[in-house]
């Protein structure tokens, strides 16, 4: 049996895979005598990112890594493979998990004194149950509170490229954003 | 500085004037679950008052948005109490600060000044601004299962025997018994249908209410049943007002209020399952 | 927006669902007024199965449906995106089961009500592809959710002669809340 192009085998694993993959995650299919360069993987995502690019489907860089992810404009009739409500998310969940995005890593205290408000131990139950969230250790101060971080996870769940990739903050001393709260 | 409840009577949530208390004790049925949810915490509350004045976080009064403040967490106080603890702290630095800016006091190196207790107020508030705004821009992304989805290539049959995870039955028992854990812990905070049934409840202040004289207002609440009894109380009261079955009375701001079944309608025969769910 | 064309829609759904898709259920993702007729979907499947020819993967037809599948010369590197051991389900993914083993049938909202937060479309997707859980009907009230059931696989695999045999439990103390949570 012949070795199928480099192009297909990527093709393949992204496919097969399902999540994002690094080039590190990609090389380690092959065996030491055959892994290909991160240059040669590289031009091979570009091709396929251009064979995509008449389908349905597009390469996208997420989390440090490649995903194939179906087209934002088939969205609508996808969704209704599941029949189901994609699940929704209370303020006070994304702006907890906002806060632990940008300013991470941060203890439960400090993003309830920031929001001024207790942070309801099932937010941060559901941060942590989704893996958008996860404690990477303890600070040095009295009773050792537990540091949250953002992972790998949430970076793949709201398409992230890296940390880096997330909104600009507003500047301080901007206008209060006029966006009223959200409808209930 | 005006009463509180004095205040209430002005209050708008996104535009439209939301009570009228006390000449007049209807809230539309969903002002109470807005009260609710709408607020995120004190702070929220606060960024709200300002907003709502068109002013800039830089220019506020304290004195105004401290009477705003606590005419609202009046209100707030009386429908769920659990909130109450985070919303006076709050109060109590707004009290503070605004007492300070009253009355100068010998400066004191080691005390913080008013001018910097204001700004350390305004650089939070700011502060929380900046992240409610990142959390809506965070949920407008296009993220996984609601707008983009993977792909998912089968792999081909028999070809490559994925591992999967073993589990237990007892993993499973032991999943199922947190799952009960947090249930009863959960529903101690909560109105169930079982327990506290909004239409029952209506029925029973009907009745209470049927030997047509007037009775007091706080005569309907039983203390006993804790908060989330009271709350379903109020609930019936409003209910029932909003289907004109029953009727406020007040002599006089302030006065103690008298409910009363509506006279013109012996409407007790309505059977309060026709009425529909707001 | 345009309708993008027929078979970018039926390539989409394809690669989404992961799983065989019978022509009816690729029917279901349209309105009424767009809806497709069989032989239509027959053909852009002709159509992609030849588009696939020069490609890693292939369509298969299973079961009475359709599924994308990863062509098997491409297996042995393949094999190696799970070369190490089996990961552990998580805490969600078994307490989403046991809810669905002692309280069958039921819908997704119902689990998320009891467990007090929200399930991954992937949970239940692990689940139906594990054969554990599956689909058994939709109850008749607003949207038509999905009610689930466990499977004969599910009893097989815990040895389980019927869900009378699973162990008892003591059921918690207060009635569920099952219509009062708040979202998350």
């Amino acid at each position: 049996m012949t070795t199928p192009p480099l192009k297909h085998i990527v093709e393949a694993a992204l496919f097969a895979s399902g999540t994002a993959l690094t080039l590190e995650q990609i090389r380690a299919l092959f065996a030491d005598d055959e892994r290909p360069q991160r240059d040669e993987i590289r031009a091979v995502i570009a091709e396929l990112a251009a064979d995509y690019q008449t389908r349905s489907i597009e390469i996208a860089e997420i989390a440090g890594g490649f995903r194939i992810q179906v087209r934002i404009e088939m969205t609508p009739w996808i969704a209704r493979l599941w029949n189901e409500r994609a699940p929704r998310y209370s303020r006070a969940l994304l702006e907890t998990l906002a806060l632990i995005a940008y300013r991470q890593p941060l203890t439960r205290s400090e993003i309830e004194d920031m929001r001024g408000v207790t942070v309801s131990t099932s937010i941060m139950q559901t941060l942590i149950e989704r893996e958008w969230v996860r404690i990477i250790g303890h600070r040095d101060t009295p009773g050792h509170p537990a540091l949250y971080a953002t992972t790998r996870t949430f970076l793949e769940y709201f398409g992230l490229r890296s940390l880096n990739d997330l909104p600009k903050l507003a500047e301080p001393s901007a206008p209060l954003p006029l966006t009223l709260t959200p409808p209930l | 500085m005006n009463s509180p409840v004095e205040s209430i009577a002005f209050a708008r949530i996104a535009g439209a004037p939301l009570l009228a208390l006390p000449q007049d004790l209807y809230i539309p049925p969903d002002a109470l679950s807005i009260f609710l949810e709408t607020f995120e915490g004190p702070l929220d509350l606060l960024l709200y008052l300002i907003k709502r004045q068109n002013l800039n976080i830089l220019d506020i009064s304290i004195t105004d948005i401290t009477a705003q403040y606590l005419a609202y967490m009046e209100l707030m106080t009386a429908l769920r109490w659990e909130l109450a603890a985070d919303y006076l702290v709050m109060a109590a630095t707004l009290a503070e600060l605004k007492s300070r800016l009253l009355l100068p006091r010998a400066s004191s190196a080691d005390e913080p000044t008013a001018d910097d207790l204001r700004a350390s107020l305004i650089a939070r508030l700011q502060d929380y601004a900046r992240f409610k705004q990142a959390a809506i821009e965070l949920d407008a992304r296009p993220r996984l299962e609601r707008d983009l989805f993977t792909v998912h290539a089968a792999l081909p049959l028999g070809a490559i025997q994925r591992k999967q995870p073993e589990v237990d039955l007892h993993d499973l028992v032991i999943a199922l018994r947190d799952v009960w854990t947090r249930v009863d812990h959960l529903t101690q905070h909560r109105i169930t249908r079982e327990s506290l049934s909004l239409r029952e409840r209506m029925a029973e202040v009907l009745n209470h209410l049927s030997d047509g004289m007037t009775h007091h207002f706080n005569a309907l609440f039983d203390p006993r049943e804790g908060r989330a009894g009271v709350v379903v109380t109020f609930l019936a009261l409003l209910e029932l007002l909003k289907s004109n079955l029953l009727e406020l009375l007040q002599s006089q701001p302030f006065a103690p209020i008298q409910v009363q079944l509506r006279t013109a309608s012996p409407s007790i025969q309505i059977t309060v399952d026709d009425h529909a769910s707001a």
